[in-house]
């Protein structure tokens, strides 16, 4: 069958609801809402991806010859304001999160449907700060905006790179009091707290996080704006300031901030490996538990930010045993996905690589957070390319990959195509061994004292720099190909049935995509993943009785 | 009166989508007392580290303007408070004329602050060179003095606008002031920033008033 | 319903509330002006509390049995709490 | 290119202890990763679609004993893990007496590093081998941080705060000092070389250095020159506190409170006096933030204290 014959044939979904731009532009359909997020994180990842792909050429050799040390610096700034404010805080919650938890929990729509396309003008407004500092030759400070540097001493766009941030920030805060609202008030007749699907208790946990931590980066990125700006004293120390409160400040958010960009990952993670493994979630309630811990305890734990930085030494070890407790609830989680595949019934389509590859590379990262919470280790190894390696497992090993899973886990869901599974199954592959090839490295010349953000290194680093590099061009392809496969999918795509995977979950029960008001008719709910019975046998080809 | 023409989109009943505005607003409320608290932060701890800054500083500030801000903007509360208990009882129109003397009030407070501004800046009461009191910390008490208060103001601007939308769009029919439930959510952000102002009151106004501390 | 409990939610209970913080205010700007050392500032914040409250839960509602608005409403404190709290675990331990 | 180097040298005492920490943590994550990683493996091979293997459910009474268990296990793991690192902590023993104490001044992009007998250094610190060193660290700009990873160590210097550090070398050798706190343009140039030496080759060292004053002699000279004298000499007309013996001693201030008066008191005192007046003296002295440098300041600190140690008096 020709792709016209098939797209006359299509019934009536909230793609085809009006094509004009103003359909979407002034649309407040969720689904919509959520496609005009991904188009501009996808635009935001690439613009981050192009700033570190200079910066891993530049590295390739010691001495600092591709750019000046000032563009180096530049760049590696975007790619981290970038990365975490336009990519990865929004990627899962404002893209999946908005797409599907109205459906998830058998909703029309989010509470609070204007709010929610004010949350993406929002975003749009601090993505233009953005994209007007880097018309004004970009910002030198490091994402993390560090006094008295950010204030006092750095010639670049401070100022509009915080506001940008500022404004990202309160889209991230209305996204969250949208999700919240919606997770208490509009769940179906039946969809009990304890019948949700983890990925809607991700974003939920997720939302507790952005609506309370959000806030205080704002105003602190306002006291930059204001030392910077209006000169008046608040961090800067000849002026009786104390630049370890603003990493205090900063760190608040910005610890919690990472815990943003799991939890919806973890969620993401438990319907792949329920759907792909054909089995009920091994320990259902801990993991929510789990999730609603970690959101809570990861709160507690900022200062193992801070243990070299002239902190005291009593508030060192306090931040220290509170991180060794966030990662209880972390471990705990991958016992779990590991035990659920236990007397399962495995395919290796596409989503669930992208789940195994979470598995073993958030198992790293979290490992690593072990160093990094003790104190005499994170003094050696803290501001080296350990941390950068570290965070990179949990961020990209971790959510990115959880992202990608979701996007081919739901992608026949939202544009009703299917893409071509060999291609995405090797994209899987050269995206984990890329990423390992990039990043592990980096491990060792931590250890090794490789300090981050260094234009020029000794040459006694320059083989573990090769490496990188050379893992950062598989990366970088490995990130390419999806983009071109799921373009040819979208126009030219076998049509998706409504549930291609036989997943559980009230998202397959409508058609693919779903009409403007998600169903037609009540869904019905029922346990989640009840993949198999709860008692009695189970057919030995792994089938469902 | 029909429900359908407040009912929206998500929502299968009025008394559903009232809670949920109102459970929204609350939620975003915590966002908003989240925003404040590293200024209470960094208040708290520069005020321990300077003590004596902080109470010479103290002293500079306005009383008059902020005790007569402060009883301002709780009787904008108690009109905007009583003007949501009007609404939902069916006297709208009554309900309309406390909004609009919540909004006079809350322009007073605007005008107030902006002599209160003028005089501060005649006193070089703004950090930097011209600033008169050596102490250390008075400069940073001072900081933190035109923050709080500037976002404070933005906060009132913003419930301005808010009150405003509600007397204008009830200005053909005032039931919708009851119906659409914004009335209550708006009414909940304006006492959030009342409470605000209780907070900054004491730590701004009331700082070093009985003396050498 | 009873007319006199209905003037009372109407506005007599708010416009009691209100006289209540005026006075509260009054007080609070008087003992301002007391020589109490760090006393002042206890008692400051003290009647801010108070007032705080008050607004909390008549003219917010608060008093009206909601968990789930309770619940709201206590987080950002608590969060404030724990901020404090733990900056305080370095400023104070220096 | 130089070849791959997987070990670092351990050149402190702390070096030591940071790598048997290093290592512990590390073994214990392996066994952690490679159990799962073989769990993951053989789940994913026996229970592929379309195996003839058991998949009945699990046992209620199985599932819950084990998710206890591993949460059990797991928080004892980390308790342990927190409570053994804290047990292992040194106590870094603050002036000792036998310590070499070195002025370590970082501004945008340089070290500045000073011997006690006023030899100074660029981006370069000698040290001699099996002594105690205190270094004395402050920044006249931004935020920096010194680093040597042959130490293992690592403190961030702050403007307008002193921060210490505290090691023993072990090993001579020449090893890499870098700056790890991102600090401006030239970040990645803001580094310089620690080296170790033999006592004797450090005597030899330090001999042939030029040698400029000594800190207890610059700050001599900027008491005289700044005119500190005028107020707080023994004969002075204008009623000061006598700054001899001061160093150490616990201050009475105005209003209540107590001071000890340590390198800290001595340095806030010049900046901003008026913060804490010893009781008894008026509120006279003006600050002298704008007049001495960062390095000026850890010089007068320096000299006010060796009024005030036995046997130093120069």
């Amino acid at each position: 069958m020709s792709a016209t014959a098939s797209l006359t044939a299509e019934a009536p979904n909230y793609l085809r609801d009006g094509s004009t731009l103003g359909s979407w532009l002034f649309t407040t359909d969720h689904k919509r809402i959520a496609i005009l997020f991904a188009i501009g994180i996808t635009i935001f990842f690439f613009i981050g991806g192009t700033a570190i792909s200079i910066v891993r050429l530049e590295l390739v050799t010691p001495a600092g010859d591709l750019v000046s040390d000032d563009t180096y610096n530049k760049l590696f700034t975007i790619h981290g304001i970038v990365m975490v404010w336009f990519f990865l805080v929004p990627s899962i919650p404002a893209t999946f999160g908005n797409f599907l938890l109205p459906i998830m929990i058998g909703a029309k729509d989010l509470a609070f449907p204007r709010l929610n396309l004010l949350s993406w003008y929002l975003y749009i407004a601090g993505a233009a700060f953005t994209v007007i500092t880097l018309i004004a030759g970009g910002v030198d400070t490091g994402w993390t905006f560090y006094t008295p540097y950010s204030t006092m001493f750095s010639n670049t766009a401070v100022l509009t790179a915080a506001a940008g941030v500022i404004v990202v920030g309160f889209s991230s805060v209305l996204t969250g009091v949208n999700f919240i609202a919606t997770t208490h008030m509009l769940r179906a007749p039946g969809m009990t707290w304890f019948r949700l699907p983890l990925f809607v208790w991700g974003i939920y946990a997720t939302s507790l996080v952005m609506v309370l931590a959000t806030p205080v980066l704002a105003m602190t990125l306002l006291l930059v704006i204001a030392e910077r700006w209006l000169d008046l004293p608040i961090f800067d120390p000849s002026r009786g300031g104390d630049p370890l409160l603003f990493q205090h400040l900063f760190w608040f958010y910005s610890h919690p901030a990472v815990y943003i960009m799991i939890l919806p990952a973890m969620g993401v993670v438990s319907e792949i490996v329920a759907c792909f493994a054909r089995r009920r979630l091994f320990g259902y309630s801990f993991m929510v538990y789990c999730l609603v811990a970690i959101a809570v305890i990861g709160f507690f734990v900022w200062g193992h930010h801070m243990f070299v930085s002239g902190q005291s030494a009593y508030a060192n070890l306090v931040f220290s045993f509170m991180s060794f407790m966030v990662a209880v609830p972390s471990a705990i989680k991958v016992f779990n996905w590991t035990a659920t595949l236990y007397r399962g019934s495995i395919s290796f389509d596409a989503p669930m690589l992208y789940a195994f590859g979470f598995l073993g590379l958030f198992t790293i990262g979290g490992l690593t957070g072990l160093f990094l919470a003790t104190v005499p280790i994170d003094i050696h190894v803290t501001d080296t390319y350990f941390v950068i390696a570290h965070f990179h497992y949990i961020m990209v090993g971790g959510a990115v990959s959880a992202y990608f899973g979701g996007l081919h886990f739901w992608w026949p869901k939202i544009t009703g195509r299917m893409y071509p599974g060999s291609w995405a199954r090797f994209a899987a592959i050269l995206m984990f061994f890329g990423f390992n090839f990039t990043f592990f490295p980096q491990f060792v010349m931590g250890y090794l004292g490789m300090p981050r953000r260094y234009h020029a290194y000794p040459p006694e680093f320059q083989v573990y720099h090769v490496l990188s590099s050379a893992g950062a061009a598989v990366l970088g392809v490995a990130y390419l190909l999806p983009l071109c496969y799921f373009a040819w999918s979208f126009f030219y795509g076998k049509r998706a049935p409504a549930n291609p995977w036989q997943a559980t979950g009230l998202e397959w029960q409508t058609s693919s995509p779903p009409p403007t008001g998600n169903f037609v008719a009540v869904p019905a709910v029922t346990d989640p993943y009840e993949y198999h019975p709860k008692e009695g046998p189970i057919d030995v080809q792994g089938q469902l009785l | 009166m029909s429900e359908r023409v407040f009912l929206r989109t998500p929502w299968e009943t009025l008394a559903r989508q009232h809670v949920a505005v109102s459970f929204g607003m609350w939620v975003f409320l915590a966002s908003e007392i989240l925003l404040f608290a590293g200024l209470f932060g960094g208040y708290s701890i520069y005020r321990s580290l300077y003590p004596h800054g902080f109470l010479a500083a103290g002293r500079e500030t306005d009383i008059v303007y902020g005790s007569v801000n402060t009883a301002i903007l709780m009787t904008s509360s108690l009109t905007i408070a009583v003007a949501g208990r009007f609404a939902r009882a069916g006297f709208g129109a009554a309900a309309r004329r406390l909004l609009i003397a919540t909004i006079a009030l809350g322009l007073l407070f605007l005008v107030l602050k902006g002599f209160e501004y003028r005089e501060d800046l005649e006193k070089h009461l703004f950090p930097g060179p011209d600033f008169p009191l050596a102490q250390k910390g008075a400069q940073l008490f001072f900081s933190l003095y035109w923050i709080m208060t500037g976002v404070h103001a933005i906060h009132v601007s913003c419930g301005l606008i808010a009150v405003g939308r509600l007397a204008f769009l009830s200005r053909r029919r005032v039931d919708w002031l009851w119906g659409s439930g914004s009335e209550e959510a708006t009414a909940l952000y304006w006492h959030l920033v009342d409470v605000i102002w209780i907070v900054l009151y004491p730590l701004l106004y009331l700082t070093g008033r009985s003396g050498h501390g | 319903m009873d007319r006199r409990a209905h003037n009372n939610e109407l506005w007599v209970r708010p416009v009691l509330t209100w006289i209540a913080l005026c006075i509260l205010l009054a007080l609070t700007c008087g003992l301002s002006y007391v020589p109490l050392g760090n006393g002042n500032l206890i008692v400051a914040l003290a009647i801010a509390a108070m007032k705080a409250s008050l607004v909390a839960l008549v003219f917010m509602r608060l008093s009206e049995p909601n968990p789930l608005t309770r619940l709201a409403a206590a987080a950002g404190p608590i969060w404030i709490f724990i901020m404090f709290l733990f900056v305080g675990a370095d400023y104070f331990t220096r | 290119m130089t070849g791959m180097k997987l070990l670092l040298p351990e050149a402190s005492k702390m070096a030591r202890e940071v790598d048997i920490a290093f290592f512990v943590v590390l073994a214990i994550s392996l066994v952690i990763f490679l159990t799962l990683f073989v769990l993951l493996v053989a789940f994913a091979a026996r229970y592929r679609r379309g195996t003839c293997v058991p998949r009945g459910p699990l046992p209620r009474v199985l599932q819950h004993e084990i998710e206890i268990g591993w949460t059990a296990g797991t928080v004892f793991l980390a308790i342990f893990i927190f409570w053994w690192f804290v047990s292992g902590l040194p106590l870094p023993p603050r002036y000792a007496p036998n310590q070499l104490e070195i002025h370590v001044v970082a501004k945008q992009w340089m070290w500045k590093t000073q011997h006690p007998d006023g030899a100074r250094e660029i981006d370069a610190l000698h040290i001699p081998v099996g002594q105690p060193v205190r270094l004395v660290m402050t920044s006249q700009d931004v935020i920096h941080s010194f680093f040597v990873p042959a130490f293992r160590l690592k403190q961030d210097v702050l403007p307008g705060r002193d921060t210490e550090l505290v090691f023993t070398p072990t090993e001579p050798g020449t090893f890499h000092l870098f700056c790890a706190e991102y600090c401006g343009t030239q970040h990645s140039h803001m580094t310089g070389e620690v080296v170790v030496m033999t006592p004797q080759d450090y005597a030899a060292w330090l001999r042939a250095q030029p040698h400029g004053d000594t800190l207890v002699r610059q700050g001599e000279a900027l008491y005289a020159k700044l005119g500190c004298g005028a107020c707080h000499s023994p004969q002075s007309q204008v009623r000061a506190p006598k700054l001899a013996g001061v160093f150490g001693n616990t201050v009475v201030l105005a209003g209540g409170g107590r001071a000890i008066a340590d390198e800290a008191y001595l340095r806030k005192s010049i900046l901003s006096p008026r913060d804490e007046i010893a009781a008894g003296y008026p509120p006279i002295m003006p600050s002298y933030a704008a007049l001495a440098s960062s390095s000026d300041i850890e010089a007068l600190v320096a000299y006010i204290k060796s009024q005030s140690v036995q046997g130093q008096h120069r």
